[in-house]
């Protein structure tokens, strides 16, 4: 069983692997947002899978818990960033002299 | 410590490394870097350093991504290099 | 000296306004602490495990300081009687969305990794209105949406205006259908 | 200099790997650092202190002077962050932007115009305008008070699970900062006034620093908790164990503080009105 | 001998820095200022003067004030050399502070009371460097001197104070950091003390490279002595007022350099080092190039301050010639060449500055026909260069006569006629000076023929140190014993 | 292959140290822009970080968290069994600081920014210039 | 309660910090109110341990948290540590004293703060000193440099960029000497520096402790500034407000050599520092580098204040090649001119404070009729500037003696000509600097009389400006006696 | 009862799988998001369910608890990944990132 696991978490690790190019190669900053998003609810799950392949299950759940719920702040930081100054590409110091 | 997991993580971790400091935009710079502190984390994990792990967890995705994003808004994105 | 500018202007949101503000207020009422210490002690009690006394003496400080700070942020009218009521639809409620989230995956995942998958989609945002009235529904229902078949939520406002963008057609075209009425049933009555 | 730069990393580098070639291999159990001091504290810290998380009794104990001063270190670089960026005279600006929160829709009143300050009903926005996000709003405000109360979780079990004052703090820290992300920079402030946030990051160091005065003052070493046991009525190895949880409470406030501080300041450029 | 442990070597320092306090405090009071400033000058001498007796004796006075480094005091010691040394300026201040308060007065000059302070500051550390008993002290007030002759040298605060000032420190404080300082260290590391022995203490110490080396090194880091080629601050820092000049580069200043090096070729090396390596000779040489170069050089000056700073150069090296020598005799010229020439120096120096406060001349050629104005201050010139020349029936023969018999005593002949060559060179540029002020019949009316002499504080000075080389010729007693008792040390001691 | 695969193992961590530190440093000394370089210091910091947790890791050994039972007399505990915690003491602290300066580093690259007006430090060498 | 003191010099001005930044919201005096007594306190205690120390001729080793050495983390406070702590606590008292009127001027609304940062500064100082923990002292580093940072960033202008270097390259430089404590943990699993010195030298032939030292030492250049790595000093003390830089100029360089000796002596012992590594040549030519650079950046600055910085870069090459000629003499003179570097740069930097008190006095043609209207200040100005040079009586000159006799024992010539060539080069700087001061408003002709009013700064500032000048003459006389019964006592006894 | 359990993780794994194709393979950005935001949140859930189950395999007090804690990740999982989605993709209507569209496709092919 343990193996099993292990062999998982390298799939994941592989899965992770195909996440971070979009997030190192995407091309706009929401697709890396994307591409974080998603290795972050995989860290999430290897981190449980860290933990069963420790044994310690309930020592490595906490750092789940806690990843779960503050992965969300940094993408919503991230976000919220647009909301108050728009656009991509084009220079945002510009955006806001406009209002 | 769980050696197959070590190599392959550190290895992107290299690669968020090199990709946070070249990307030309300093917000894709943080949100790089988050994910930078995400592989971080994991590798403390792996290693057995849970409490680093968990430290590495709550600053890395909690704050100190934040604060990066809430300079970045603060000044500008532009970088030329 | 006063005037309305907004997202929209359309009379109608003026309106809803000047309704709106006689009726919501949210203040820190007792029921409403005393009801969010007892969630987040039971909380507390899975997270810690330990059963001792120690622990959950501790227990019962952190849930009351938070419950006495930040009680107004769970629940805002806080009406005892119909607690319940929506608890226990809500949760009937669950294992339907879990049902139909494992339908839309499946779907996403055809299109994934179907080979003329390019072919297959064709994302737009559809809008429509909703009846809902509540945030509490209209947050469940845009969740929903955004957990169910190739549909996310662009915006929804209290109004119960939503933007949605799909991802093909079939997705598109169920909204905003059963899933309303079943979110519906559980808030507003 | 990229060139000049380049040959300066290659050379170091190359002068580190040097380095590595005596090192011990990797995850070796008789490497020095493993034998040498290592197994008294794994031995025995159980023992000493009743902390079955030895990084944690480590942490706060037989280092605990360490981690005074990692606090301070915290404490100074929020305060540092106020030093340098706070400004506090700004002039009233013209218009007063005020939305009316659960509809999104904001009002606009000029100088001398009635101003709903007191209703809670509104919020005042600044020069930047945000719509009313609904989703986002009603679910961090579900979301807020269980990240609070996880976090005092973590900070109360890191005696036997991960975690300790540190990172508790930084979880309720987080917290607020989502509030204050999600909402608005004033509803934020609103509920941990800038004042109160300074008084909470003296406090933290405070009770650290002050648990060990009181070692001090009961006839011990300084940061000596098992001189605590009278005070505590237990005895001299629980006294440690409490004591640990005293000073990682007096962590979990500073570091909360901190980087309160550091968010309200960083996020607005130090006029704190108007956030991320 | 005896040593005796007394204090009065320190106050005698003391005595003038104190003063300062008073100086500084009543600055706007200018009668009460020059009061203070006389009661100091004639403290200092008596002070010096009560240690005379006992020096006399054959005794030494010995005062240790504070331990600096391991092994290594600050020390005060009275030997017979110093004593001269001390004697011959502390006498000199009196005269001096005189003469300044008549100049400064009589030219209105500005920042009078810092003039006079650190007048007083640098004739403590001369006393401080003639009566202390190691390097490391002589070092300490030596650089002291430095510094506080700054601010009198760049008194007038004009461009070309400046740039002189600039030329002075840099010679002295440069050269005695950059060679001195390395040389004591190094005589420290090789011998473990700063001591003055009259056997020297690097003998036997050191191999003969490095006692050369250590040589040059002290012989130029003492720039104050003005041996070429690290001569030429002197000229340049003849901008300073003229009392300045007179007692600092015609007395303290260029004597301590000189005696400095004396104490160092006698103390340091010995004499029986210097003799087994030949230094003597080296040095001899030096000084005579030096002796000859000025010489000629002082003939085309034109300034009449200039002239005298270039007489100065050449003549300090008489002195430092008659120590090379090697001989008692010459030794014993060069001791008291000390005390003649500043006599003899100081006469001319006050007669250029009374000249100046009279008539505000100060090119040799505007002079022709000043005797006739100026017979007092004209004479006691004559008397003055008489005494620097080296012709009876002044004080100058006596010294240039002992340095001669010394150069016969160890056959080195070749500098007799240095001395004798540089004699008449002496008299060449100073006599024409003389005969035109007296002969040259003005051929414009350029001053008019009535008698019109410096103010009286001016005049009562020079003429005071002009009697006083004419009694030095007849009663050289005090100061040829005192370097006689000095020399017999040195000699007798293998 | 296996004994590559063991020398491979038996360093990697410290190769991929040192790879870390040299991109933190050169990000520092190259890049032009100020939040870069504050990218570069925090990834210098967890390369040290990351040095010194793999002193710690030990082959065989779980967490260092004391099984429960353990320590109370029933069981002896094995130095063996546990991973060496000091390092992951000292990295709690050294983690502390490195928010600690990232917190301070950003407020100056904001007041650089509100003065300059830019983060590129040529442009801000230019602007001192002209002045 | 003596055998507490150790902890009472750490604790009593933490608790003072936070005492500021709560009270300091109140009322803005109260602060230096707090302040004042808090640092007397600590100067008064480190008085004591010195007494101890010297009297009972034994170290002083403090367990903090009741944990015996190797464990937990004790303060190991010997002659050198108590010296130097003596030398900041005393420093920062007269400091303390005298910018309490500029401090107010230049922070107007933050002075609570800005006095919290200041007291945690300087316990950092204390702590580095105190300590006996290689990885204690790598955090209390990081509070003095934090707290550093955030006071040079205050001032207007260049200072932010110069304080974002200082912040990059100080990380690097505190990030590579916990590297080198990592390699030493790394062969020894020993923090303690005690425990280590006892360990290491068994470990000669590993390649990893060379390497560990090379790493430290590079790291602690960094912090004190050695001339290749020196890029952040001029700036940051240039730019930085006047009360700080005072304050950092005289302490952070002289504490980072202090733990530079410190770790050379006695955490990698003298047999490994100059027998087995044998860096000291090399090191001693870098110095020479940063002697010979510094004075020649100096002399071509126009602002004082950088004059006055690449003078302290050129005071660090003293220091370094000193310690590094590897003989009693050279490591007497490196740690005595700690000492007297530290008063003299005080007293520097606070005359050249005292003289922009009521002009601002930025570049070298400010300085013109300086002297006039402030002799005291100028005084001490000079006595300070006459100290840096070299002159006896002042401390100054038994330093470079020190340093000097070891060059040439050690027969490294070039650093003695270094150091000289250095001496003449600071003549010159000072006496331009004294020049303009004197002569410039004068510069018409000599007769008139000009009644300039004397302005000088106002006693707050000038008593502890006298005080320092006369502790310059004072220790300068002593030096006997601190070198015979403090700094002998100092150096291991295998180092001849 | 591991066969349940390798079912449930094998499920997972596929789920992430397909979200990270999808990620690469999706035209734009608005698309992406599908893949992202609920692939990963099935993923996640059917892991945890997976490791859940595997936590109260032996059974006592304490492994319960920590399968309770495994299922509250699920649970705050889903509730924010939703927000997380909407909060991304309304930052690109905001940013004016133009949807991928059938017709624009085509407009672009011509």
């Amino acid at each position: 069983m343990d193996d099993f696991f292990l062999y998982a978490s390298l799939f994941l690790c592989l899965i992770m692997m195909i996440s971070l190019y979009r997030a190192v190669f995407g091309p706009t900053v929401l697709d890396r947002l994307i591409g974080v998003n998603a290795i972050g609810s995989k860290t999430t799950a290897l981190l449980i899978l860290i933990g069963i392949i420790y044994h310690r299950v309930e020592m490595f759940v906490d750092i789940a818990l806690a990843y779960a719920l503050l992965n969300f702040i940094a993408v919503l930081a991230a976000s919220r960033y647009f909301q108050k100054i728009k656009g991509l590409y084009d220079e945002p110091q510009e955006s806001l002299k406009r209002k | 410590m769980i050696w197959q997991l070590d190599i392959i993580i550190l290895s992107f971790v290299v690669i968020c490394g090199i990709a946070a400091i070249t990307v030309r935009d300093l917000l894709g710079a943080a949100i790089l870097f988050g994910a930078y502190s995400f592989m971080m984390c994991l590798l403390w994990a792996e290693m057995g350093a849970v409490d680093v792990a968990f430290t590495e967890a709550s600053v890395g995705a909690g704050v100190s991504t934040v604060l990066f994003v809430a300079a970045v808004f603060r000044t500008s994105r532009r970088s030329k290099d | 000296m006063t005037d309305l500018t907004g997202d929209s202007q359309k009379p109608d949101d003026a309106a809803y306004l000047v309704d709106e503000l006689e009726n919501t207020s949210h203040k820190k009422s007792i029921s409403s602490i005393i009801v969010t210490f007892f969630i987040l002690m039971a909380i507390w009690v899975l997270l810690s495990g330990k059963f001792d006394t120690f622990h959950i003496t501790l227990g019962i400080i952190s849930s009351a300081i938070i419950a006495f700070f930040f009680s107004d942020l769970l629940f805002r009218n806080l009406i005892l009687g119909r607690l319940p009521r929506v608890w226990f639809r809500f949760i009937v409620y669950i294992p339907w969305l879990i049902y139909q989230i494992f339908l839309a995956n499946i779907h996403v995942l055809y299109l994934v990794f179907h080979p003329r998958m390019l072919e297959l989609i064709d994302p737009k945002i559809i809008e429509f209105r909703s009846k809902l009235k509540k945030e509490m529904s209209i947050l469940t229902f845009a969740n929903s949406i955004t957990l169910t078949p190739g549909t996310i939520t662009v915006s929804a406002t209290v109004l119960g205006k939503f933007a949605v963008h799909a991802i093909d057609e079939t997705s598109g075209r169920a909204l905003p259908g059963e899933m309303e009425k079943r979110v519906e049933r559980i808030f507003e009555d | 200099m990229k060139k000049l730069g380049l040959i300066i990393v290659l050379i170091c580098g190359s002068l580190m790997l040097y380095g590595t070639i005596d090192f011990p291999d990797w995850a070796d159990p008789s490497s020095p650092a493993s034998t040498h001091l290592s197994p008294y504290f794994i031995e025995t810290a159980m023992h000493d202190t009743a902390v079955p998380n030895i990084v944690t009794a480590v942490l706060a104990d037989y280092r605990g002077y360490d981690t005074m001063f990692e606090t301070t270190v915290i404490f100074a670089a929020g305060l540092a962050c106020f030093f340098l960026l706070r400004r506090f005279q700004r002039r009233a600006p013209d218009v007063n932007l005020f939305r009316h929160m659960p509809t999104g829709i904001t009002l606009r009143i000029k100088k001398g115009g009635k101003v709903p300050v007191d209703s809670s009903e509104f919020e005042r926005i600044d020069s930047i305008w945000v719509p009313y996000d609904l989703i986002i709003k009603t679910t961090c405000r579900l979301l807020i008070p269980f990240i609070l109360l996880f976090a005092l979780y973590v900070i109360a079990h890191g005696h036997h699970s991960p975690g300790g004052g540190f990172q508790g703090g930084v979880i309720l820290g987080a917290g607020i900062i989502l509030y204050a992300i999600s909402h608005n920079l004033r509803a934020a402030k609103a509920r941990i006034k800038e004042r109160f946030d300074a008084y909470m990051c003296s406090a933290g160091v405070f009770i650290y620093v002050g648990t060990g005065v009181l070692c001090l003052l009961m006839g011990a070493n300084f940061l000596d908790y098992s001189a605590l046991a009278p005070l505590l009525g237990t005895d001299p190895i629980m006294a440690r164990s409490h004591g640990i949880l005293i000073v990682e409470i007096g962590v979990g406030i500073a570091v909360m503080a901190v980087m309160i501080c550091l968010y309200y300041n960083l996020s607005s450029a130090g006029r704190q009105d108007e956030g991320l | 001998m005896e040593m005796i442990e007394s204090i009065k070597p320190l106050l005698a320092v003391l005595i003038s820095v104190v003063v300062v306090v008073p100086l500084i405090i009543i600055s706007r009071r200018p009668n009460t200022r020059e009061a203070w400033t006389f009661v100091a000058a004639v403290g200092k001498f008596i002070l010096v003067a009560s240690m005379l007796p006992v020096i006399l004796d054959g005794s030494e006075i010995t005062c240790t004030v504070a331990s600096v480094l391991p092994g290594l005091d600050i020390a005060f010691r009275v030997d017979a050399f110093g004593m001269l040394f001390a004697l011959v300026s502390s006498s000199l201040w009196i005269v001096t502070s005189v003469y300044s308060i008549g100049y400064m007065r009589g030219l209105d000059e500005h920042s009078q009371a810092r003039y006079f302070s650190f007048f007083a500051l640098s004739l403590s550390a001369t006393i401080g460097v003639a009566f202390s008993a190691n390097l490391l002290t002589l070092y300490l007030f030596y650089e002291m001197l430095s510094f506080a002759t700054y601010p009198l040298v760049t008194h007038h605060q004009d461009i070309e104070a400046r740039r002189s000032g600039r030329k002075y420190l840099l010679y002295i404080v440069g050269s005695s950091i950059a060679l001195v300082l390395p040389a004591m260290i190094i005589t420290w590391q090789l011998t473990g003390t700063l001591t003055f022995s009259p056997a020297g203490i690097l003998g036997g110490q050191a191999s003969p490279a490095v006692v050369t080396m250590l040589l040059f090194f002290f012989l130029y880091g003492f720039a104050k002595a003005g041996l070429m080629p690290f001569h030429s601050w002197l000229p340049a820092a003849m901008v300073a007022p003229t009392p300045v000049s007179a007692l600092l580069h015609a007395v303290a200043v260029v004597k301590v350099g000189v005696f400095c090096i004396l104490r160092v070729l006698t103390g340091v090396f010995g004499i029986k080092l210097l003799a087994d390596l030949n230094l003597g000779t080296v040095v001899a040489v030096l000084a005579s190039i030096t002796i000859i170069t000025s010489s000629l050089i002082a003939m085309s000056q034109d300034g009449l301050k200039r002239r005298l700073a270039f007489s100065t150069i050449s003549q300090l090296s008489y002195i430092i010639l008659g120590a090379a020598i090697l001989s008692p005799k010459s030794m014993t010229g060069g001791m008291v060449h000390i005390a003649m020439h500043a006599f003899g120096k100081i006469t001319l120096f006050f007669c250029a500055g009374a000249i100046f406060v009279a008539t505000g001349k100060k090119y040799i050629s505007e002079m022709a026909g000043i005797g006739k104005q100026m017979p007092i201050t004209m004479t006691a010139f004559f008397i003055g260069a008489l005494s620097v020349i080296g012709l009876p029936p002044c004080g100058g023969i006596i010294s240039k006569w002992n340095i001669a018999v010394g150069t016969l005593e160890t056959h080195q002949a070749g500098f007799l006629v240095v001395l004798l060559v540089s004699s008449i060179l002496n008299a060449a540029y100073f006599l024409p000076i003389v005969y035109k002020a007296f002969f040259c019949g003005p051929e414009e009316t350029l001053f008019p023929d009535k008698i019109k002499e410096a103010p009286l504080w001016c005049v009562v000075p020079l003429v005071v140190t002009a009697v006083l080389s004419i009694l030095m010729f007849i009663f050289p007693q005090p100061f040829l014993t005192l370097a006689k008792l000095s020399v017999g040390t040195l000699f007798i001691n293998p | 292959m296996n004994e590559i695969a063991s020398f491979i193992i038996a360093k990697y961590n410290y190769w991929i140290y040192i790879v870390l530190m040299m991109i933190g440093l050169y990000a520092m000394i190259v890049k032009n822009n100020l939040v870069k370089k504050i990218i570069g210091m925090n990834i210098f910091q967890t390369a040290i970080i990351l040095f010194y947790v793999s002193i710690g890791t030990k082959r065989g050994a779980t967490i260092p968290i004391i099984y429960h039972g353990h320590g109370d007399g029933s069981h002896a505990v094995h130095a063996t069994d546990y991973i060496n915690p000091l390092p992951h003491v000292l990295m709690l602290t050294a983690i502390v600081v490195s928010v600690a300066t990232l917190g301070v580093a950003l407020a100056i690259a904001l007041k650089v920014y509100r003065r300059y007006n830019t983060l590129e430090e040529d442009e801000i060498f230019t602007q001192i210039r002209r002045k | 309660m003596t055998q507490h003191l150790p902890a009472i010099i750490i604790v009593v001005p933490l608790l003072s910090a936070l005492l500021v930044a709560v009270f300091g919201w109140i009322k803005k005096t109260i602060c230096f109110v707090i302040a004042l007594p808090a640092m007397g306190i600590v100067f008064l205690s480190s008085i004591v341990l010195f007494y101890k120390v010297i009297t009972e001729n034994q170290p002083i080793i403090y367990f903090l948290g009741g944990w015996s050495p190797p464990v937990g983390i004790a303060y190991n406070i010997d002659h050198l540590s108590s010296l130097v702590l003596v030398l900041i606590s005393g420093v920062t008292l007269a400091h303390l004293i005298a910018t309490r009127q500029t401090v107010i001027e230049e922070f107007t609304n933050k002075v609570s703060a800005f006095y919290t940062l200041y007291i945690l500064f300087v316990t950092g100082l204390m702590g580095i000193v105190a300590t006996g923990d290689a990885f204690n002292l790598y955090v209390l580093l990081e509070i003095a440099s934090i707290t550093g940072y955030a006071m040079i960033g205050m001032n207007s202008g260049r200072a932010y960029l110069a304080c974002f270097n200082y912040i990059i390259i100080g990380t690097i430089g505190a990030c590579l000497y916990l590297l080198g404590v990592g390699y030493i943990y790394l062969v020894t699993g020993s923090l303690n520096m005690l425990d280590i010195a006892s360990i290491l030298p068994g470990l000669v032939d590993s390649k990893v402790v060379p390497a560990a030292f090379i790493i430290c030492m590079v790291g602690l250049m960094v912090k004190m500034g050695l001339f290749p790595l020196h890029g952040w000093l001029p700036n940051a003390y240039t730019y930085a407000p006047s009360s700080v830089s005072t304050l950092m100029a005289p302490l952070t360089t002289k504490v980072m050599i202090y733990v530079m000796v410190r770790v050379a002596l006695y955490v990698f012992t003298p047999v490994l520092s100059f027998s087995v590594i044998k860096p000291g040549n090399g090191f001693t030519w870098i110095a020479v580098a940063a002697i010979i650079m510094g004075s020649l950046m100096a002399l071509s600055q126009q602002n004082i204040k950088k004059m006055l910085s690449y003078i302290v870069i050129a005071e660090v090459g003293y220091m370094v090649g000193g310690l590094w000629l590897g003989n009693r003499m050279g490591i007497t003179g490196a740690i005595l001119h700690i000492v007297n570097d530290a008063v003299m740069t005080l007293c520097i930097f606070l005359a050249v404070v005292s003289f922009s008190s009521y002009k601002k006095r930025d570049k070298l043609s400010d300085f013109q009729g300086a002297f006039k209207e402030m002799p005291v200040t100028a005084a001490v100005f000079c006595v300070a500037a006459i100290s840096i040079i070299g002159v006896p009586p002042t401390c100054g000159f038994f330093s470079k003696w020190y340093l000097i006799s070891g060059g040439l024992a050690a027969g490294h010539y070039a650093f003695v000509a270094a150091l000289l060539f250095s001496s003449l080069i600071n003549m010159v700087l000072f006496f331009r600097i004294i020049e303009i001061a004197y002569f410039e408003p004068f510069s018409d002709h000599h007769g008139k009389k000009h009644h300039v009013k004397i302005a000088e700064a106002s006693p707050g500032l000038l008593i502890p400006l006298i005080i320092v000048a006369c502790m310059l003459i004072i220790l300068g006389l002593y030096t006997d006696e601190l070198v015979t019964h403090v700094i002998s006592h100092a150096i291991p006894a295998e180092i001849v | 009862m591991s066969v349940i359990i390798i079912i449930f993780l094998a499920t997972g794994l596929v789920f992430f799988a397909g979200g990270a194709i999808g990620i690469i393979r999706f035209p734009d950005f608005y698309s992406r998001l599908h893949p992202a935001g609920k692939l990963d949140t099935a993923g996640l859930f059917m892991t945890m369910i997976a490791l859940a189950l595997y936590t109260i395999y032996e059974f006592n007090v304490d492994n319960l608890i920590t399968a309770l804690k495994i299922i509250l990740i699920v649970v705050f999982v889903f509730l924010t990944s939703p927000v997380a989605t909407h909060a991304i993709v309304d930052a690109g209507v905001r940013a004016g990132l133009k949807p991928w569209t059938k017709e624009k496709e085509k407009e672009d092919n011509k």
